[in-house]
């Protein structure tokens, strides 16, 4: 069976790929499985400083769900790219960094650094993060701000594949996609978390210290399918299908959607060898629906 | 990895103990150190429930735990069966460490919080330390493992909120208590229970001087140090540790409880 | 323990109300309960003239969710006027009509003999519906549009109060909230369910026939919480909470977060005597919480 | 409505039958009703399974089930034992109604369809109709309820698609060949099973002008008549029917199947 994916110039073995913010850098999933069964993963979102993100509660658990509120804490351009790059271009697996800006310089400088990075194989932008300098709206919910954040980072990426992550808190995920397209993005993540809030009622208070946080899990993958689904119809460039990926029947849930592969996020908490054993079991649900790869289920149920 | 429940023993109202043998030893165990473990096949609830191993076999072979029922996730776990499967992954966290030269001990447990103390005391008694257990509840009925704790050759002390046995009060007042009547204070507290718990008794060491292990029950995602969801502020600065991999033990100077 | 709720002028004897389009026309629950014990039901959406709604299949589970396409099945304005409301005329609960239109004109028209309609206490409008005058997007997603039917309505709608109900798929509830409440709404239902959908991998298509459909249940409340969160900010007319409400806590929860009053949907298919029982239970924890009233915790988790 | 397990046996490998007593009897139930159960308490699965009534008392007092383990809920039914609890709603919908002119009946039933006619076949065949069974299944083993039906008096026979026993084909071939041996044409058939077969049954009666009555297996929400989900399309209208109120039970000419 060929599960290989070739994902806007990133060779993936298999079309599983552990999702930012879920995966930390690769290393702490190393002691559950090889990390080069995998397709490969995308980095907790960097930014040019280290940051310490949002005090406590940063989680909660929701109905097949759970809210995080992490606030974006990750090491930090310099420590990840001299503590943890070495160990990664070791292993032989795609190592996609994720990254955030506030500011749009910040998105630029960082973009250009990574793309200089021996050993990334990607960079996937996270544009669901707030924008200071327009208040706080998050850069990937104004279809202008978009435009011009994906292409700032796409003119100084040169070397590496740069897909855009989109924010599902949007009207018209499509309208994005085909901006992103546009303005350059060689691939699509589709979709960041949703966002969502819970009560403590005994305290009279939001759950978590940052009042809202983002949404993840198999709860929310009925609108992640159906936001992959408006986008394959809308762009001709690949798409990472994420959302609540729990099982190898949600793997070729969002393939035949339209996703090129798949990322698995939440899931890992529960289960941490996830995405090897779906890489196991995948085969075998291939053959039962009479495909003899991956790559010819991409977008099926759009029909002939 | 699956387990199979070799016995489930309810032991107060709401309390029960549960003995597990995993499918492959765990490999070695710390006191304190914890499990996560599924509470059933269904996507809700989601995220499995962090348990302190209680007692357990050196090489991880069978372990049990001491659980609470807080909800749905302990409440499922509570129907289980002998025979039943259960799935865990662990051990994670670092236990408490008890340096060689500490000679007293003071061990202060609240409800499951005597968990991570059920292997850690024979241990210490048995290195030949003066090992003292508070234990704390809130009524006589829900003290739990008085008698392990009585075999295992440590002095123990029992504190109830509504002074149905032992000190009439919270343990930490117990403890204050304790501590008068030492001669020396002991060369290390080790202590575990709700976050309130962990609060006082690391102000009551500290103003004491006395080095003292909390453990924290911070909400966990994953366990294993990839959702940075638990964590607790490092104190005196501006900066985060994982609890779950970072502890969760600490050293109660190190973090803000 | 004190119940009333007094919504926009619509007098509820507990906050707690059927949702639209799964509570039918009521009666369908007269077999399971006096539905003189709810605060009120919100009928099927209701259009001039009686729509058969969508091919089957028109319904999917997902985790903790469920997708519907049943199109707006009604039986039409005229057939609910004299065949639903002579019924309802004798039952001591309030009744809210929740209404379309294909156009501008339709919900006009309709609005206006809703109106004047005896029997019925207030009028809910869904905004989430194809605006087939503008190649089929949703009337609520598009904020001109919104403030025009809201505004067309209103004039017409005299005697009684005006709720609208506001679609979840936007980037901005709080505008739309804004919106409403400046085009004259008396009063907001938030949320109507999320755009999914799921795909049947064996035959490789949607399994909805309508391709999406709206995702309800608890899945969805973390949303809903934090749009009512938000709108509850915007505004100062009352709010419907509604989203995957299953038990008196999460009554609560969307109380406290700025509701007024909540709506059950997806959990009348699962306990069809659900809102009696949360009816029973609401006074039992309103006292654990040290509340005296309903109306003393709405909005209280935004603090003082 | 709770109801407590009396007994759960295993019928055939992934069919097994669940007696059940409810708290209260559920009323009268009609053979083709079905009631909604719910499989666990968690929000997933979250919907209640529609499940036929199979064997029953008249007041409901005491029903039966034949479940097919399909996916998960179905799966978790299978775990419970005896004394456990489980929550149903209903019965629901309307069932077969055979009118008292009709004297020779067919009954056509696959799989799991054989359960409405546990407790039917004995009635008609006591109000001195002349009843044929038609089982179905895809080989010999997952024959369900063969005995039950031979001592209810009826003339049984049965197919397999495997030609393990029996008719060597499906049920529907062996409906055609039983057709053309009987010299009568029979007065009715009744069928339950898969859409397919469903279809084909009503093809073959309409084909040769028997009345025929035949259950379907659409998805549901709720099970009576809330959420409009399990409509089925009205032969010759625009217009749909609630299967769970209207049905489950239909005239093969009124719906498209
Ligand atoms: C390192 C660690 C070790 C623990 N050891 C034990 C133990 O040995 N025995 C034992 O009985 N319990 C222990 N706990 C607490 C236990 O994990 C929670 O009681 C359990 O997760 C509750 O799950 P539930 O589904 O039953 O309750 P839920 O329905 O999830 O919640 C019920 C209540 O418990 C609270 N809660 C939920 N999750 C947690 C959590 N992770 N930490 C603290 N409170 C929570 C909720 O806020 C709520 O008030 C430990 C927790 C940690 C972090
Ligand atoms: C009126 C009626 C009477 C029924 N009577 C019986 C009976 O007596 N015995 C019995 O074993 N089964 C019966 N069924 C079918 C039974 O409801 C389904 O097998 C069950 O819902 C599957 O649930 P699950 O969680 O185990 O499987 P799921 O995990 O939900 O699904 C497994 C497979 O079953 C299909 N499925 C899911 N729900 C339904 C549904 N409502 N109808 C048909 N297929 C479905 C899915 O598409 C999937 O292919 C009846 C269905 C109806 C509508
Ligand atoms: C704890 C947590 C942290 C996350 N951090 C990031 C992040 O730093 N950058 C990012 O682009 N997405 C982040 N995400 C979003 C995930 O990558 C993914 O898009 C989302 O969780 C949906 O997938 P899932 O349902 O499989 O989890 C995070 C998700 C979780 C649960
Ligand atoms: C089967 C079904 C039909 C619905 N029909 C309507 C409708 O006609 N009009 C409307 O405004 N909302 C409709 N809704 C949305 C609900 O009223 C409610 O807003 C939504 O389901 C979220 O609440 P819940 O999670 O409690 O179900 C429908 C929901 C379901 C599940
Ligand atoms: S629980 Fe996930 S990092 Fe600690
Ligand atoms: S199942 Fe809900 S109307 Fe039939």
């Amino acid at each position: 069976m060929d599960l290989n994916v070739d994902f806007a110039g990133i060779k993936l073995k298999n079309p599983l790929v552990g999702a930012s913010g879920t995966f930390g850098y690769g290393l702490t999933y190393e002691k559950f499985f090889d990390l080069s069964l995998i397709g490969g993963f995308c980095t907790k979102g960097l930014s040019m400083k280290p940051r310490e993100g949002n005090p406590t509660p940063r989680i909660c658990e929701t109905p097949s769900g759970m809210l995080n509120a992490i606030g974006l804490q990750n090491v930090g351009y310099e420590k990840f790219a001299t503590k943890k790059m070495p160990k990664l271009r070791k292993i032989s697996t795609a190592v996609i960094a994720n990254f955030f800006g506030e500011t749009m310089e910040e998105y630029i400088e960082l973009a250009a650094k990574l793309d200089a990075l021996e050993g990334i194989h990607g960079l996937e932008m996270n544009i669901s993060c707030p924008n200071v300098e327009k208040g706080g709206a998050a850069f990937g919910t104004d279809i202008r701000v978009t435009e011009a954040v994906v292409k700032g980072c796409r003119a100084v990426v040169k070397n590496k594949p740069l897909i855009v992550k989109l924010s599902p808190n949007v009207a018209d995920i499509a309208e994005f996609a085909r901006a992103c397209e546009g303005s350059g993005a060689d691939g699509l993540s589709v979709i960041n978390t949703l966002v969502g809030m819970a009560i403590d009622i005994k305290n009279r208070k939001p759950i978590l210290a940052n009042v809202t946080g983002g949404l993840s899990g198999p709860a929310i993958r009925p609108v992640a399918v159906r936001m992959v689904w408006q986008c394959y119809k809308a762009v001709k460039i690949p798409i990472f299908g994420i959302g609540g990926v729990a099982s190898a029947k949600d793997v070729v849930e969002f393939i035949m959607a339209g996703a090129s592969a798949v990322q698995v996020g939440t899931m890992n908490f529960v289960s941490p060898d996830i995405i090897p054993q779906l890489a196991e079991e995948l085969p075998e649900l291939l053959v039962r629906l009479g495909a003899a790869s991956v790559s010819e289920l991409v977008g099926v149920a759009h029909g002939g | 990895m699956q387990c199979t429940v070799t016995s489930i023993q309810s032991l107060a109202a709401g309390f029960f103990h549960l003995s597990l043998t995993p499918e492959k030893p765990l490999g070695p165990i710390t006191p304190g150190q914890f499990v996560m473990i599924r509470c059933g096949e269904s996507t809700d609830p989601l995220l499995r429930r962090p348990m302190s191993v209680a007692d357990f076999e050196a090489d991880g072979s069978r372990l049990g735990l001491l659980v609470q029922i807080a909800g749905r996730g302990t409440g499922t776990i509570s129907r289980l069966d002998k025979g039943d499967q259960l799935d865990l992954i662990g051990p994670f966290g670092q236990g408490y460490s008890v340096p060689p030269e500490a000679r007293t001990i003071v061990i202060v447990a609240g409800g499951t919080g005597v968990a991570p103390f059920m292997t850690l005391t024979p241990t210490l008694v048995s290195q030949g330390k003066d090992v003292h257990v508070l234990l704390g509840a809130r009524t006589k009925e829900l003290l739990l493992m008085e008698e392990w704790f009585l075999h295992a050759g440590a002095s123990l002390h029992v504190a109830t909120d509504d002074g149905s046995k032992g000190f009439d009060g919270l343990v930490t007042a117990l403890m204050m208590e304790r501590l008068d009547h030492m001669e020396e204070p002991p060369d290390m507290a080790l202590a575990c229970g709700p976050a309130g718990m962990m609060r006082a008794v690391a102000a009551l060491a500290e103003h004491n001087n006395i080095p003292c292990q909390v453990s924290l029950e911070n909400s966990m995602a994953c366990g294993f140090g990839a959702c940075l969801g638990c964590v607790a502020h490092v104190r005196g600065e501006k900066r985060y540790v994982t609890v779950c991999r970072k502890g969760p033990v600490f050293d109660s100077r190190e973090v803000l409880i």
